[in-house]
C-alpha cells in the first residue's frame, strides 16, 4: 500500500508534539518533514522527549517545509490565515489547527478573535473538522480546520440532545474543567507549576469563542465558562440544560445517544450503574482519541434538567486526534487508521 | 472606556463604585482601587476625571 | 479571661481532627476530652497525625463523654438524632455536625436522608450553624447544626444577589468541584489513591440534599450537580444565574456583595484585574477559615447571565470552622477567637 507523505509547519508546540506521536506510527502515512521557527536544527526529541528514538527528524526551518499530500498547520491563531492560503495546492489536503478556519462567519471570528479575517473567501470551503458532525463534507475537502477542545467535548455532548429536538426551549450552561496543557506551551506566570498546581479556579467566566463554535455544530446557543483543574492533558464539559418542561425519561436519553453515537468509533457512552468510574472522567481517556459521553434526567417539582457531559484529551480528540481522523476521511483512508491508542488505567 | 466626573459625589472607582480615598495630584497619574484593584488613571484634575487603565486580559492560549 | 470547657463526641474521623486543631489553639477554650469508639484508649495523634504534641489527651470510649459547657458531635447523619437530645442540658451549648439538625422541614429531611426524624421537636430550637445568614439567632441558641460544605459555598456566592433581589425569575444551576476528604476518612473503593488521583467525574449530577439546605438559608431554588477535583481539602461552587432579562452591570454586583460582606470577617471578595490569583481559588483558603466570592455578569444577546463562585475549605469553614466560628457567638466570645489561621502559598 503506498504511504502518503504528510509534513507539519510549526510542530514544536503540544498540538505539533501529538500529531507526530499519532502520524509516526500511522500505517499509511510517511512524516517528510517538521518545521519550527525557534527549533530549527534540532532534533524533534529536544522538544518532544516522549518522541526519543520514534523519528530521526531534525526541525527544519520554517521556510523549509517539504512538499506533501498532506500539511499540518500549527501556526497560531491569527496568524495562520496569512500562511495557509500559500499552502493550498490542487491534490493536496491542508489541515489547519488554529482557530482562524473554525468559524464559517467572518464576522463571528472578527467579533471573538479581534481582528478582521484576511483570508475569508477561504472560509465557504473551509471545514469544520469534526467527522462526526461532518464527515460528508470533510470526505472531499481541501481545507479542513481543527477543532476547538472544550468546544469539541461541548459538542458531543450536546449533540444527541440536539438531533433529537430535546434542545427547543432551553437553556443551556455549559461548565468546563480542562488542563493546563490546553493553554499551550508557551512559558507564562500562571502556567508555573508552583503557582498552577492544585489551582482551581474560573478561569474565563465567559468563554465566547467556544459558544460561538458550538452554536455553529449543534444549533445550541451555550453560556460558557472554564475552570482550570489539576490536569495537564483533558477537558470535561457539563453541559446543564434547563428545559422548559419536565425532563425525558433515561430510556429516551438512552435512545437519543445511542441513534447518534452507536457506529462512532470514538465515541463511548459511559454511564454504568455500579463499580468505581461510572461517568466520563478525561483522566481515563488520556492520550487516547475516544470522547465518552454521559447524560442524567433530573425530574423532580418544576421545569427539569437534563445533564450531559462528555471527557476527552483536548490535544487528542480536542486537537491532533480529530485532525488525523479528518485527514483519514479527506483521504479515503480508515477512519481508525493511526488512532487506536488504548489509553492507560490505574493512571 | 467608562468615565467618572467629580462635580460633587466623592471620587468613585469606575469600575466598582468604591469610594476612592486619595486625591491624586497629577494628570497622567496611576492609582489602584481599594475596593476591586483595578489600575485607575488620572485622565483630568480639574474637573477630576479617572478613567480604567487598560489591562492586560488573561492569556487564555487554546 | 475563664476558658470555657469543650468535649467532641466521635472525634476520630476528619471533621473531629478539624475541631481540635482550632480548639486546641482557641483562648477562650478548653478541650476536656474527646471520644472515639474505634481508636478509645489510643493517642489522638494516632487519627490525627497533624496534632502530634498539641496534645496529651487519648481518645476516651463513647460512654464516658465528659462534661462541658459546649458539645460538639460528629455522629454521623441518622445516627446524630438519636443521641443529641440526651446531650442537651440547660446552660449548655451543643454543636451537631451531623446534617440531622440543618433542615428545619422533617418533610425535607425525610425526603433527602431517606428515614424519618426521631428528634423533630427539637428542629424549632435549632439553629442552622452559619453566622453569616443566622448570626442573631445563633446568638442565645442551645443547639446549632454544623452546614453542608457544598452547600455553604452556594450560599455564600449566592447570599448577596438573593438580598438584592437578583434572583427573582432566574433559573440557577450550581455546579460544584469538591476534594476527596468530603466523602470522610472512611475506607472505600472509590477513595483509593490509584483511582481517585486526577479522577474529574460527576459525582453526583443531581444533588438535593444541598439544594435543599441552600433553598431554606437563601430561598433560591437551585439544580445542583458536584465534580470530584484532585484536591484533598476544598470545594468550589460555581453558580449560573439565568436571567429572565438582560443582566446587571458589575457596578451593581459590586454594591450587592460589598453591602452583604464588607462587615464579614471571614468572607472576602476576590475579583482582581490583574495578576495570576483574579479569583476564589479553594487552594487558597485550605487550612482557614476564608470564604472567597467573586462574580462576574455575562451580557451579550438575548437574556443575560451572573455566574458566581465561592472557595471555602470543606473542612473549616465548610464544617468545623463554622462550628468554631458559630460557638464563639453563641458564647459571646469574639467572633474570630481560634479562627485566625492565615492559609498556605504557594501550596
Amino acid at each position: 500500500m503506498t504511504r502518503r507523505t504528510a509534513a507539519i509547519l510549526g510542530g514544536s508546540g503540544y498540538t505539533g508534539g501529538e500529531l507526530l506521536r499519532l502520524l509516526l506510527r500511522h500505517p499509511g502515512i510517511e512524516v517528510v518533514g517538521v518545521t519550527s521557527q525557534g527549533h530549527a536544527g534540532e532534533p524533534v526529541h529536544r522538544a518532544h522527549p516522549n518522541l526519543r528514538g520514534a523519528t530521526t527528524l531534525d526541525f527544519l526551518p520554517r521556510d523549509k517545509l517539504p512538499d506533501a499530500d498532506v500539511i499540518f498547520s500549527c501556526t497560531p491563531h491569527t496568524e495562520a490565515m496569512a500562511v495557509v492560503p500559500n499552502l493550498m495546492r490542487d491534490g493536496r489536503v491542508v489541515v489547519d489547527l488554529s482557530a482562524d478556519f473554525r468559524l464559517r462567519d467572518p464576522a463571528a471570528y472578527e467579533r471573538w478573535y479581534g481582528t478582521p479575517h484576511t483570508a475569508a473567501h477561504l472560509l465557504p470551503e473551509a471545514v469544520y473538522g469534526l467527522p462526526e458532525t461532518r464527515r460528508a463534507a470533510v470526505k472531499g475537502a481541501r481545507l479542513i480546520s481543527g477543532v476547538g477542545c472544550f468546544a469539541t467535548a461541548t459538542n458531543l455532548a450536546l449533540l444527541p440532545l440536539a438531533r433529537a429536538g430535546l434542545l427547543e426551549g432551553a437553556r443551556v450552561v455549559v461548565d468546563g474543567k480542562i488542563g493546563s496543557s490546553a493553554a499551550g506551551a508557551e512559558v507564562n506566570a500562571a502556567g508555573m507549576h508552583s503557582e498552577r498546581s492544585r489551582s482551581h479556579r474560573l478561569y474565563a467566566a465567559t468563554s465566547h469563542r467556544h459558544a460561538a463554535e458550538v452554536e455553529q455544530e449543534t444549533g445550541a446557543r451555550v453560556h460558557a465558562s472554564v475552570h482550570t483543574v489539576e490536569l495537564v492533558r483533558g477537558v470535561l464539559s457539563t453541559c446543564h440544560i434547563l428545559l422548559p418542561g419536565p425532563a425525558p425519561d433515561e430510556k429516551t436519553l438512552w435512545k437519543a445517544y445511542r441513534a447518534q453515537y452507536q457506529d462512532e468509533p470514538f465515541v463511548r457512552i459511559v454511564k454504568e450503574r455500579a463499580g468505581t468510574h461510572r461517568g466520563p472522567d478525561p483522566n481515563l481517556v488520556a492520550g487516547s482519541n475516544f470522547a465518552d459521553v454521559s447524560f442524567h434526567a433530573e425530574a423532580g417539582d418544576g421545569p427539569g434538567r437534563i445533564v450531559a457531559t462528555c471527557a476527552l484529551d483536548n490535544l487528542v480528540k480536542g486537537a491532533a486526534g480529530s485532525a488525523v481522523q479528518s485527514m483519514n476521511v479527506a483521504l479515503g483512508l480508515p477512519e481508525t487508521d493511526g488512532l487506536g491508542q488504548i489509553p492507560l488505567h490505574p493512571v | 472606556m467608562s468615565q467618572t466626573i467629580l462635580e460633587t459625589a466623592p471620587l468613585e472607582c469606575p469600575e466598582c463604585a468604591a469610594r476612592l480615598a486619595i486625591t491624586p495630584t497629577l494628570a497622567g497619574e496611576v492609582l489602584d482601587c481599594r475596593g476591586c484593584g483595578a489600575e485607575l488613571e488620572v485622565v483630568s484634575l480639574t474637573p477630576l476625571l479617572v478613567q480604567l487603565a487598560p489591562h492586560a486580559e488573561e492569556d487564555w492560549g487554546e
